[in-house]
């Protein structure tokens, strides 16, 4: 099992520099298959590790260079079950993905396989490493192929400037990182992760600490796109080519939020741990303000593709605020929660896909009623609607009760109304669409000039004619949401990722399997008792998601009987909310800054 | 700190804040150059030999050409948008 | 003086912020970046630096003398590697915009407005 | 939000970004006195471990070697995002149509900086080489190799003779030694999980040190590295250049 540690970054980086040069030459069928089987070999590796984690987590030294005197010399992966299961589900996205384009996308010699690959290896890498350093490499190359791949087709405009917005944006906050890394190797004098976190134990953290851990969860809450860091997403991901997206939204940006947990529990729980309280509430408020804006600005989009790109802003939010309550259970939450979400998400991308595919355009207006011609994506649309709103008993439930028991054992009770509110307009404004797009609901009106001019530039990202669907358009996604349905029912799935977060959260443990290779006495799992308020909430927050549905479908003339005043007050809010996703670079960079100074200044002034 | 070092950190400091507020590219590209030098040599002077090599070959080759390249495309890009203009009325 | 190399990290830092946010070129916007990035330069190197000691090669000295510390060393050649990268990508992409908006002015590339 | 408002905006958040690190890396070591115990233990380590002078290039190679790895794969990732980005499209003329050697000539080149060229180009070969084997000794190593080596056949080019440079680097050939670099790397890493007991870990006898061959792996590595970046160099560089060709060809 040992031995097997490495490969699953190894075989990628064996196999895509091969698709890469010998790509044009040899059949497109030979690149589909190799792909798919490196992914599908990454995957039951990282099972394998998790298992294997599970009883007994362990860190495997490259070179051989195990810690000599009790300090680290070498790159460790620190293999524990909740990260080699985050790195499994990263390549089973990667598996969908390329089952997906097998029939769906025109591929570019082999630089769309390879860089795949690269993607894989890169999430690989960044779930399983237990090096500070490394970790910024893997997420640099994660990066790096996630630029390329978003201007993927580079005769539209569109993803042209998204794969700007995005790069500069992401780039920044890695710089931001490299920064952290500096600060704490010099208070440190190391960079696993685990070793430093010892180093840094003692001690009440001064200054330097609180600034090197801003500098790092701003890389990676960039990555995540917390507000206002979140400018790039919703631009990126409404023009990355469909598979690439699903990439984005199901597993890349969550990564983000898995790096936040790694980097607290493992470095900075120890030295923090006088002031969880401040903490806590900074990251939660961070959280629900980056919820309930990637909610209301899904509502607003006409666009699908960046409808859902918004609502994941949406989750996103709800994911920070559950890692942000720094309690084993949240964390556990948020893992259930991230996979749940992350299947329904690459889900709905997909059927995106089949109506790009079909009408060559992701206009909701535009595509009134013509998804009547494929009744079973209008279906599929549907049940990922409803997934989004987390109605129980299905996993998306099970994560979301899991952070909320946890929000009220600390007193943020509220956060469950923030929820509520955040999955009712996210998964409204899904099945707004489908009943629009798939059934032909609601009042007619033309298509937008902008995306309009965006379809005529469009080249086909398909080889396949449209006049039929590819079945395997189809099933892929639905096996996806039929996955999202049952995983959280499977019994002991939700305990066995519970059990692995609590191990993960065990600050004083990590250090002990890390670098001395002890076992360690676990800590009980945390009680998973779903409350029945949490139930009620759940069918209501469905219900409650139907009816902003409706009112979209519908809810036009309802609108003009609001006196003057509250129209043009909150035609005036959504301008400005609006007027703020400009696309400007300058702006997006003049609001990270901002945010980087506030979450700098709230910390200093908070956490001492 | 010694005088050399600190000689070579005000290079650095006054060479890449010139970039920022400079306006036209290829004057700009100029300075980049001159910025890379400067980081070699104080990456030299901080006795950091191989990072020095690395930002030498980098910064005074490997970057300059893509930039030259990238900006001369984007001129003829232009003249070539300009032409056409021309060419339709 | 014992703090001014990171003083100016610091600087350089937000200085190439600036030039990001107020650029109305994208190839400036890109030059900026890589003043941001050479922060992190400062930032490594400085904190790697120890007075009067040599380079970290061990060829013509004594083991035992006092070296700067190697390991700062080697992120920065990384640092550098990734900085190449990035630029060269980014660059790939403002031609590109060129060929399809026909300027670099970030204010005139409007296929994404909200 | 207008040029003023987004200036007025930074100006704010930019000087508080300012103070935040200001007060963070004013609780770093002074410059000059720090400790480092990573570092010293590195020091006194890699010489006798293996037999490797140049301790920067033994941590690059050997102890973080996977950091390098994960490096060349950001570089090879960069170079297809490149080639990915920078592809010829359909509307922009398929098969470059045949012309003689001189229409490819770099207007601005004379013949004198073509002589000079020429005399660079196996200075800047053997300096390459130099660099890339003896990486475990002196400054230098795979990767500044790499760039010097690229520059050779970019000197050809500048001497005016595209064409020329299509043929001793063509675009195939350039594309497979990015590859192979890269491959060969994970690859060698790959013996140590086969020779030895972990994935990177050095199988190679140690040599004396201060010879050519001394630091186990470290000059393969180092090699790979060179030939990966050779690669990855040109071709950016081409990729860049090529596009102006095809341009030049639409304007006319």
């Amino acid at each position: 099992m040992w031995h097997l540690s490495a490969l699953p970054v190894v075989i990628p980086f064996l196999v895509a520099p091969v698709l890469v040069s010998v790509g044009t030459v040899v059949p497109r069928w030979c690149e589909d298959a190799t792909a798919v089987v490196v992914a599908l070999s990454a995957v039951t590796i990282c099972l394998l590790l998790a298992v294997h984690a599970a009883s007994e987590p362990f860190a495997y030294w490259m070179g051989g260079w195990r810690p000599e005197h009790g300090v680290a010399i070498g790159i460790a992966f620190s293999i524990d079950p909740l990260g080699a299961g985050i790195a499994a589900f990263a390549g089973v996205m990667v598996l969908a993905a390329l089952a997906y384009s097998l029939r769906y996308f025109d591929a570019v010699g082999g630089l769309f396989h390879g860089l795949m690959l690269l993607f894989l290896a890169g999430m690989v890498g960044f779930c399983l490493t237990g090096d500070l350093f490394d970790l910024v490499v893997f997420f640099e190359l994660m990066s790096t192929v996630a630029y390329a791949l978003t201007a993927y087709r580079i005769e539209e405009r569109a993803p042209i400037q998204g794969a700007i917005n995005f790069a500069i944006t992401n780039s920044i906050g890695g710089y931001a990182m490299f920064i952290a890394v500096a600060m704490l190797y010099a208070r440190t004098d190391e960079l696993n992760m685990a070793q430093i976190g010892a180093v840094l134990d003692g001690h009440p953290a001064d200054a330097l600490v609180i600034v090197a851990m801003v500098l790092l969860l701003l890389g990676f809450l960039t990555k995540a796109a917390a507000v206002p860091l979140h400018f790039w997403l919703a631009d990126a991901h409404a023009v990355a080519p469909v598979p690439v997206c699903v990439l984005f939204s199901g597993v890349m940006v969550e990564l983000g939020i898995y790096a936040v947990a790694r980097v607290y529990w493992v470095m900075f729980a120890g030295a923090m741990a006088p002031h969880t309280d401040p903490l806590r509430a900074i990251l939660v408020a961070l959280g629900a303000t980056t919820a309930v804006l990637g909610a209301v600005m899904c509502v607003l989009q006409r666009h699908i593709k960046r409808l859902l790109a918004f609502s994941t802003i949406g989750h996103v939010g709800m994911f920070v605020c559950g890692v942000g309550l720094l309690g084993a259970k949240a964390l556990a939450g948020v893992a259930v929660f991230i996979v749940g979400h992350g299947l329904t998400k690459a889900a709905l991308f997909m059927i995106c896909g089949i109506l790009l595919h079909r009408f060559r355009t992701v206009d909701e207006y535009d595509l009134h009623g013509r998804g009547r011609e494929v009744p079973v994506a209008g279906a599929l649309f549907v049940v990922g609607g409803i997934l989004l709103a987390a109605p129980p008993p299905f996993t998306e439930f099970q994560g979301k009760a899991l952070i909320e028991g946890s929000a009220s054992d600390v007193g943020y009770g509220w956060l469950l109304v923030v929820f509520a509110i955040v999955s009712a307009l996210t998964a409204g404004a899904v099945l707004r669409v489908a009943g629009r797009v798939f059934y032909g609901w609601g009042p007619r009106e033309g298509p937008d000039p902008r995306q309009a001019r965006a379809a005529q530039e469009r080249v086909d990202e398909t080889r396949e004619d449209r006049g039929r669907t590819p079945p395997l358009m189809l099933i892929v996604p639905g096996v996806l949401l039929a996955t999202g349905v049952v995983g959280g029912l499977v019994p002991g799935a939700v305990a066995w990722v519970a059990r692995s977060a609590a191990r993960f959260a065990d600050h004083p443990a990590y250090a002990q399997w890390v670098l001395h290779a002890h076992s360690v006495h676990w800590p009980p799992a945390p009680p998973m008792h779903v409350e029945t308020i949490d139930v009620i909430i759940g069918m209501l927050t469905l219900v409650a998601a139907f009816g902003v549905a409706a009112a979209g479908l519908f809810g036009r003339p309802l609108l003009r009987r609001l006196p003057r005043r509250v129209r043009a007050g909150g035609r005036g809010a959504v301008v400005g909310l609006r007027g703020l996703h400009s696309g400007h670079i300058g702006d997006y960079i003049a609001w990270w800054t901002t945010g980087a100074g506030l979450l700098g200044g709230a910390c200093l002034l908070a956490l001492r | 700190m010694t005088a050399l070092q600190a000689v070579a950190l005000l290079l650095v400091v006054a060479a890449g804040t010139a970039i920022v507020f400079i306006s036209d590219p290829l004057r700009q590209t100029l300075v980049l150059s001159i910025f890379g030098l400067t980081l070699t040599l104080l990456f030299f002077v901080l006795q950091a030999p191989d990072v020095a090599l690395s930002q030498l070959v980098v910064g005074s080759v490997g970057m300059p050409v893509i930039i030259l390249a990238a900006l001369r495309k984007i001129a003829q890009h232009a003249s070539a948008r300009e032409r056409h203009e021309e060419d339709g009325e | 003086m014992a703090f001014a190399p990171f003083a100016a990290a610091a600087w350089l830092f937000v200085i190439g912020l600036y030039g990001v946010v107020s650029s109305q070129n994208l190839v400036r916007t890109v030059l900026s970046l890589t003043v941001v990035q050479s922060s992190t330069y400062l930032v490594l190197l400085g904190v790697g630096y120890r007075h009067a000691a040599k380079a970290p090669i061990v060829a013509d000295i004594p083991t035992t003398s006092r070296l700067v510390d190697p390991v700062t060393q080697v992120l920065v050649l990384t640092d550098v590697v990734i900085e190449a990268t990035v630029i060269a990508l980014l660059l790939a992409l403002v031609v590109q915009a060129h060929k399809r908006f026909g300027t670099v002015d970030p204010a005139k590339l409007r296929a994404l407005r909200d | 939000m207008s040029r003023r408002g987004r200036l007025l905006l930074f100006g704010c958040a930019g000087s508080g970004l300012l103070a935040v690190l200001v007060i963070g890396l004013h609780g770093l070591p002074p410059f000059g006195d720090f400790h480092g115990a990573y570092g010293l233990l590195v020091d006194r380590l890699e010489p006798g471990r293996r037999h490797a002078t140049d301790i920067v290039t033994a941590l690059n190679f050997d102890l973080r070697a996977f950091d390098t790895l994960g490096e060349e794969f950001i570089l090879f990732a960069s170079v297809t995002g490149v080639a990915l980005l920078l592809r010829h499209l359909r509307d922009e003329e398929d098969e470059p149509p045949r012309r003689s050697v001189d229409d490819h000539r770099f207007a601005g080149a004379s013949d004198a900086l073509r002589l000079l060229s020429l005399i660079l180009i196996p200075l800047l070969v053997s300096l390459g080489v130099y660099l890339a084997l003896h990486g475990a000794l002196t400054p230098g190593g795979g990767f500044q190799a790499g760039v010097v080596l690229a520059a050779g056949p970019l000197a050809i080019l500048l001497a005016g003779r595209y064409l020329a440079l299509k043929r001793v680097a063509p675009h195939w050939a350039v594309e497979a030694l990015d590859g192979i670099g890269a491959l060969a790397y994970a690859a060698i890493g790959l013996g140590g999980l086969i020779f030895a007991s972990a994935y990177l870990e050095n199988f190679l006898p140690l040599g004396t040190s201060g010879h050519l061959l001394s630091g186990g792996m470290m000059p393969l590595n180092s090699i790979a590295v060179g030939l990966e970046v050779t690669g990855a160099f040109l071709l950016t560089w081409t990729e860049f250049l090529d596009q102006d060709l095809l341009v030049a060809r639409g304007e006319l």
